[in-house]
C-alpha cells in the first residue's frame, strides 16, 4: 500500500526530527508528516543556548543524556549545525538581591563536575569585555553549549533522510484514522497515511492532534520575542543572560511594568555570521499568535543596549517571535498512552526542546523499537501522568 | 535572425510598409513631411496634440498607432520634439539641387553648430554620407530634446534618419 | 517609545505614494508621509526621459519635473512629511517608525503602502564583482550626482529599464558596448531600443552573460550565445571589453512590510512576483491597509500614480472625507485612465494579470 | 586620478555649482560636492572597492544604489556598516574599506 510505514512522525521541528532520525537509524521506515518546512514553527523561532542551570530538576537526567550526546551529535549527523561545544554562559548580576538569589542558585545545585560560580565585575570584563560597567558581577556557568536550532532541525532531518526516512512537507494532518480503538494513520487535505505507530512531535500545535486521538494533553503556547542585528566582528566570547530571571517573581518592585507583563529575562548569543540574537522574553499563555509586539522589541532593545552597550551601535536586521510548548506542569509529554494504542506522545518541551532533543529522539525510538528507553527513564514523562491541580 | 523592431530594434520594410504614420513616397517627393516611425502600440498620444494642422490621428485607445493625414501635413515638424519615443522624423524630398533634408530628435552633447559637416547615419548608427547642418532648434521651451535639419544628397534619404554622435571635444 | 496619532499614513514618497497623500490631502483628510530617503520623489527624479501616456496626463514631461510637481503639491498642501524615516512594522498597535534613532508607534485610521520595487539580481561568474551595478543605481548616478558609473558599459536586460538606462548612461557621455538579452526578442519598447540602434549600439539577443572578468573591478565582460532555455552555448563566448556592467534584469515589488502586516499576497508572473491581494480601492484583505504602486505589480511611474490616487481617494472617503459618490466617480476615472495606458500588445497581458488578481480578493458578504 | 563627473548634459544642463567638501578615503583626499553620496563621490574619483568579505576577502563595491544590499558598506568616521549609497558626504570625513565585518 501507498504511503504506508512503520512510524509515521507528526511534525518537522526539531523533536519530530531527532525522532525520525533515531527511529530511521534502527532500520525502520519513517515517514514525517509537516506542516510547513522542517524547523518551521518553533525551532525557527529559538535561541540555541543548552545550559543546565536553568534546566528543570524533573527533566536533569533528558537533559544530562542530551548534555553528553551533543559532545559527537555533529559527527553522528554528518552536519555542522554551528556547536559551541563547553562554552561558558555569564549570567550578569544587576543588584545585591540578585547576588543573593545567585548565591543560592549556585550553592542549590549539587551535580559534580556541574560547577557554576559568581565572579565579580572585574572578572566578568576580563571574559567579556562588552559587558556594562554597571553591574555587580555575573554567575559564571560552566560546559554549556549553543548551536543553531534551525541547523540541529536540518541536520537530524538529513541525516534521517540517509537513513531511509522520508519527509513530507506542506502536509498539514486534518485528522487520525483510528481504527477499533488504534491510531492507524494519519490523514491531509490530499493523502492519507498509514503506519504501525504514530508519534506526536507536534509542539505548540500537539494538543490539537492529541485530541484527534482522543487524548486530553493540554499545551499552554509561550511566546517569545527575537531581535537579530546585523552581522558585526566577534566581540561576545560566548552567550551572555541576566541573571534577573531569578528576581523577577519575587521581586517586581525592580522591574518596569512591562518587563513583569512579558516576563524579561536576556539572552544574547552571537552567531558565526556575526549577528547578535537578542531574546529572553517568555509571555505566558499567549496562545499561538505568533506576531511580534513593538512594546516588546522596546524592551528587549533597552535591555540589551543596558547590559551590552555595544549592542546600540548595531542596526536590527529583524525581529521575529515564536510560540513554545509550555504544558501545565512544565514537563513534556513522552511515552504512549493507555488511553488509544498505536499513538506515542512526544511534544511539551517549553523551552528546552533544543537542549533535550538527542536523548529525547533516542529515548522514543528504544521505546518504540525496544520496549522501553534504556538510556534515562522517561517514565515521569507520562502522557497519562496526573495533571497538577488546577492553580486557584 | 527574425526581422523587425522586436527583435532588432529596426523596423523592417514591412512593419514600415504598414506604418499609418509613414507618408507615401509621393507626398514626401511633394516637400516636407512628418515620417512617424511608430510602429507598436504604445499607450501615449502627446503628437496628436503637438500638430497644429490636425495631421495626427491616435484616438481611442491611446495605443492605437498615430495616423499620419499626409495631405494636412505641412512639414512643420512640432511634432519631432514631442514624440517620447524620439520616432518622428521630418524629411524633405523636394528640396532641389539634388539634396533632400532631414529634421530629426538629437539628445547629446556636443551638439552640432549649423554649417558643420556632420556623419548622417542610417537606422543602425552606421555612417551613410556627409550632411551639413541646417539648424539646430528646440522647440516648445523643452531644451533636452534639440531638433536638428541637415542636408545631404537625395539618394540617401530612404536611409539616413540621424548623425553619428559627436565626439566631446578634448 | 512615543506614540502619536494620525489619520493616515503613507509609506514611500515615491510616484504612488505622493499621489495617494496628495489626494487625501486635498479632501481635508490629515496625511502623515513617511519616506526613508532625505528627499521627496522616489525613483522619479533620475527618470529624465519624456513619459508615455496621455497628453493630459504627464505624457511627453520628464519624469524629475513630475516629480519636482508632486513634492511641490504635497508641501503646499500641509502634507506632514517624514523623511530619513524608516518603517519596520505594521502592528496592532500602528505603524512602527525609526527616525534619528527615536522609535514612534504610530497609530493611523488608514495605512497605505506604497514601498516601491526592488531591481532583481543576476546571477554569473564575477556577479559581485565592483563595476556591477544595478540600472537603477546607474541612473541615480548619472541622473542625480551628475557622475558616470564607468566610461565603457554593457547592459544586461532589453527591458523598457536597460534600454532607458542605456541610453541615458550615452546622454551622460558614457559608451555602450553592447545591451545583452536573453531572449529572442527584445523587452521594452521598439522606440527605445530604435534610439540605441541609432546610435550604433549592438542589441545582443539570444544572448547571456557568462562573466564579469576583472581583479579588483570589471575590466570585461563575457557573453555567450544563450540556447532555447537561456543556457550559455559552450565555445561561443566572446569578451567585451568593459569598466561596467549594469544589471537590468527585471524588478520585483518591495511587500516585506504588507508580508509582515499579514496581507494575503498571489503570484503573478506579469506582475513581478508576489503581489498582495487587493479589492478595486486598493485596500489590501486587512481592513483598513491600503497598497499603491509598485508594491502591487512593477508598472511604470504613471500606473503606480493612478494607483496611488486611487488608494488616497479610497483611504479618505473610508475617514469620511469626501462621500462615497464622489470617491467612485474619481477612481473610476483613474481606473480608465490605467486601462488607456494598459492596453495594446505591451500592457494587455498585465491588466488581464491585474483583474485576475482582483478576482481573487476575498469578497466580503 | 580619473574623474568620471558629468560636468555637462543635454537634457539637465551643466551640472549645478555646489559647495566642495574633502572626505579621505583610506587617508587620500577626494573631492567631493555637498548634497552628495558617499558612494557618488567614490565614483566620481574612479573608486570602485568599498569592502571586502569576510570569509574569502573578495571586493565589494556600489550595487543597488539604495540602501537595500550590503555591498558599498564601508566604515566611516570609525563607524561600521555604513551604508554609503544613502550617507551624504560631510566635510573630513574619513571613508575606509570596510574588511570582512567591522
Amino acid at each position: 500500500m501507498k504511503n504506508e510505514s512503520d512510524f509515521l512522525v507528526l511534525g518537522g521541528g526539531v523533536i519530530g526530527s531527532s525522532v525520525a532520525f533515531f527511529l530511521s537509524r534502527t532500520g525502520a521506515k519513517v515517514t514525517v508528516l509537516e506542516r510547513g518546512d522542517t524547523a518551521f514553527g518553533t525551532a525557527g523561532a529559538s535561541g540555541g543556548l543548552i545550559n543546565w542551570i536553568t534546566c528543570a530538576e524533573t527533566q536533569m537526567g533528558l537533559f544530562m543524556r542530551s548534555q553528553s550526546m551533543f559532545e559527537h551529535l555533529q559527527e553522528e549527523l554528518g552536519a555542522d549545525f554551528e556547536l559551541n561545544y563547553n562554552s561558558y554562559n555569564m549570567q550578569i548580576i544587576s543588584n545585591e538581591i540578585e547576588w543573593k538569589a545567585s548565591e543560592q542558585l549556585v550553592k542549590d545545585f549539587k551535580l559534580p563536575g556541574f560547577e557554576a560560580k559568581l565572579i565579580d565585575s572585574r572578572e566578568s570584563h576580563q571574559l567579556e569585555p562588552s559587558v556594562t560597567d554597571d553591574m555587580l558581577g555575573s554567575i559564571y556557568v560552566p560546559r554549556v553549549h549553543y548551536l543553531n536550532p534551525i541547523k540541529l532541525a536540518l541536520a537530524y532531518r538529513g541525516a534521517a533522510e540517509r537513513a531511509g526516512a522520508v519527509f513530507v512537507n506542506g502536509a498539514e494532518v486534518t485528522g487520525l484514522t483510528v481504527e477499533n480503538g488504534r491510531v492507524v494513520g494519519a490523514v491531509t487535505p490530499t493523502e492519507s497515511y498509514s503506519a504501525g505507530m504514530v508519534v506526536n512531535c507536534t509542539g505548540v500545535w500537539s494538543d490539537r492532534i492529541s485530541a484527534m486521538a482522543g487524548v486530553n494533553a493540554p499545551i499552554h503556547p509561550i511566546r517569545g520575542e527575537f531581535v537579530i542585528t546585523e552581522p558585526t566582528v566577534k566581540f561576545c566570547n560566548t552567550t551572555i543572560s541576566s541573571a534577573q530571571y531569578q528576581t523577577i517573581v519575587q521581586h517586581p518592585e525592580l522591574f518596569s511594568p512591562n518587563a513583569i507583563k512579558y516576563n524579561l529575562g536576556f539572552s544574547v548569543e552571537q552567531t558565526t555570521t556575526g549577528s547578535c540574537i537578542i531574546h529572553g522574553t517568555r509571555e505566558m499563555n499567549s496562545g499561538l499568535d505568533n506576531s511580534v509586539i513593538p512594546e516588546v522589541i522596546e524592551l528587549l532593545i533597552q535591555t540589551a543596549c543596558r547590559f551590552i552597550p555595544r549592542l546600540g551601535s548595531l542596526k536590527i536586521m529583524r525581529t521575529y517571535a515564536g510560540v513554545r510548548p509550555g504544558t501545565p506542569d512544565g514537563d513534556p509529554y513522552i511515552g504512549l498512552t493507555d488511553a488509544v494504542q498505536g499513538f506515542c506522545q512526544c511534544c511539551g518541551h517549553g523551552g528546552e526542546g533544543i537542549a533535550l532533543s538527542p536523548a529525547t529522539g533516542e529515548a522514543v525510538a528504544e521505546l518504540l523499537t525496544e520496549g522501553s528507553a534504556v538510556h534515562c527513564d522517561i517514565s515521569r514523562f507520562s502522557p497519562d501522568r496526573p495533571a497538577p491541580a488546577p492553580e486557584v | 535572425m527574425k526581422e523587425g523592431i522586436a527583435y532588432s530594434g529596426v523596423p523592417s520594410e514591412e512593419e514600415l510598409a504598414a506604418c499609418p504614420g509613414v507618408p507615401s513616397r509621393a507626398r514626401m517627393a511633394r516637400g516636407a513631411v512628418a515620417y512617424i516611425e511608430c510602429v507598436q502600440c504604445i499607450p501615449c498620444n502627446p503628437c496628436q496634440q503637438a500638430c497644429p494642422q490636425g495631421a495626427i490621428t491616435v484616438g481611442t485607445p491611446m495605443t492605437n498607432m498615430p495616423v499620419l493625414d499626409e495631405n494636412k501635413c505641412v512639414g512643420c515638424g512640432r511634432c519631432v520634439s514631442k514624440c517620447s519615443g524620439l520616432a518622428i522624423t521630418v524629411i524633405n524630398k523636394a528640396c532641389g539641387g539634388g539634396l533632400a533634408t532631414l529634421d530629426f530628435p538629437y539628445e547629446y552633447l556636443p551638439l552640432p553648430k549649423v554649417g558643420d559637416t556632420v556623419e548622417a547615419a542610417d537606422r543602425l548608427g552606421q555612417a551613410v554620407c556627409p550632411a551639413r547642418v541646417l539648424a539646430v532648434r528646440s522647440d516648445g521651451g523643452d531644451e533636452g530634446t534639440r531638433v536638428i535639419r541637415i542636408e545631404f544628397p537625395l539618394d540617401e534619404a530612404d536611409r539616413v534618419r540621424t548623425i553619428r554622435r559627436l565626439k566631446p571635444e578634448v | 517609545m512615543e506614540l502619536l496619532e494620525r489619520e493616515i499614513v503613507v509609506i514611500g514618497a515615491g510616484p504612488a505614494g505622493l499621489c495617494a497623500a496628495i489626494e487625501a490631502r486635498r479632501t481635508g483628510a490629515e496625511v502623515m508621509l513617511v519616506d526613508e530617503n532625505s528627499r521627496p520623489g522616489g525613483q522619479l527624479f533620475k527618470q529624465i526621459h519624456k513619459f508615455f501616456g496621455s497628453s493630459e496626463h504627464h505624457a511627453g514631461t520628464r519624469g524629475y519635473d513630475i516629480a519636482s510637481e508632486l513634492c511641490r503639491q504635497a508641501d503646499s498642501m500641509g502634507t506632514e512629511m517624514w523623511l530619513d524615516t524608516v518603517a519596520y512594522g505594521i502592528f496592532p498597535e500602528g505603524v512602527g517608525l525609526v527616525k534619528n534613532g527615536e522609535n514612534y508607534i504610530v497609530k493611523a485610521k488608514k495605512i497605505i503602502v506604497a514601498a516601491g520595487g526592488s531591481e532583481d539580481p543576476a546571477a554569473f561568474k564575477g556577479s559581485t564583482l565592483p563595476g556591477v551595478i544595478t540600472a537603477g543605481a546607474a541612473q541615480t548616478l548619472a541622473n542625480v550626482d551628475r557622475v558616470l558609473p564607468g566610461k565603457k558599459i554593457v547592459v544586461l536586460g532589453s527591458g523598457n529599464v536597460g534600454l532607458i538606462a542605456a541610453y541615458q548612461l550615452m546622454q551622460g557621455g558614457a559608451e555602450i558596448m553592447a545591451v545583452v538579452e536573453k531572449k529572442d526578442h527584445i523587452g521594452g519598447y521598439g522606440v527605445h531600443a530604435a534610439k540605441l540602434r541609432r546610435a550604433g549600439v549592438p542589441i545582443l539577443t539570444e544572448s547571456v552573460v557568462t562573466e564579469a572578468v576583472g581583479k579588483d573591478s570589471v575590466e570585461a565582460v563575457t557573453i555567450s550565445a544563450a540556447d532555447a532555455e537561456g543556457r550559455p552555448v559552450p565555445g561561443s563566448e566572446r569578451t567585451i571589453e568593459a569598466d561596467t556592467l549594469c544589471i537590468a534584469v527585471g524588478m520585483s515589488p518591495l511587500t516585506e512590510l504588507l508580508w509582515q502586516a499579514g496581507a494575503k499576497f498571489s503570484y503573478v508572473q506579469e506582475l513581478g512576483g508576489f503581489v498582495p491581494l487587493h479589492d478595486e480601492h486598493m485596500m489590501t484583505t486587512l481592513d483598513g491597509l491600503y497598497a499603491a504602486g509598485d508594491v502591487t505589480g512593477i508598472e511604470e511611474a504613471p500606473i503606480a500614480m493612478e494607483e496611488g490616487n486611487i488608494a488616497g481617494i479610497s483611504a479618505a472617503c473610508a475617514c469620511g472625507h469626501i462621500g462615497p459618490d464622489a470617491a467612485a466617480w474619481l477612481c473610476a476615472a483613474a481606473q480608465q485612465r490605467i486601462r488607456s495606458l494598459e492596453s495594446g500588445s505591451f500592457g494587455d497581458n498585465r491588466w488581464a494579470a491585474r483583474h485576475r488578481l482582483l478576482d481573487s480578493m476575498p469578497r466580503k458578504e | 586620478m580619473s574623474d568620471l563627473s558629468i560636468k555637462d548634459h543635454p537634457v539637465l544642463g551643466p551640472a549645478p555649482v555646489r559647495r566642495r567638501v574633502t572626505v579621505y578615503y583610506e587617508g587620500r583626499p577626494v573631492e567631493a560636492a555637498e548634497g552628495e553620496t558617499v558612494a557618488s563621490a567614490l565614483t566620481r574619483a574612479g573608486i570602485k572597492v568599498f569592502r571586502t568579505t569576510e570569509k574569502t576577502g573578495e571586493p565589494r563595491g556600489l550595487y543597488c544604489g539604495m540602501g537595500r544590499c550590503s555591498d558599498c558598506m564601508m566604515v566611516v568616521d570609525g563607524e561600521p556598516n555604513v551604508r554609503t549609497c544613502v550617507t551624504p558626504v560631510r566635510d573630513g570625513m574619513r571613508v575606509e574599506i570596510q574588511h570582512g565585518l567591522a
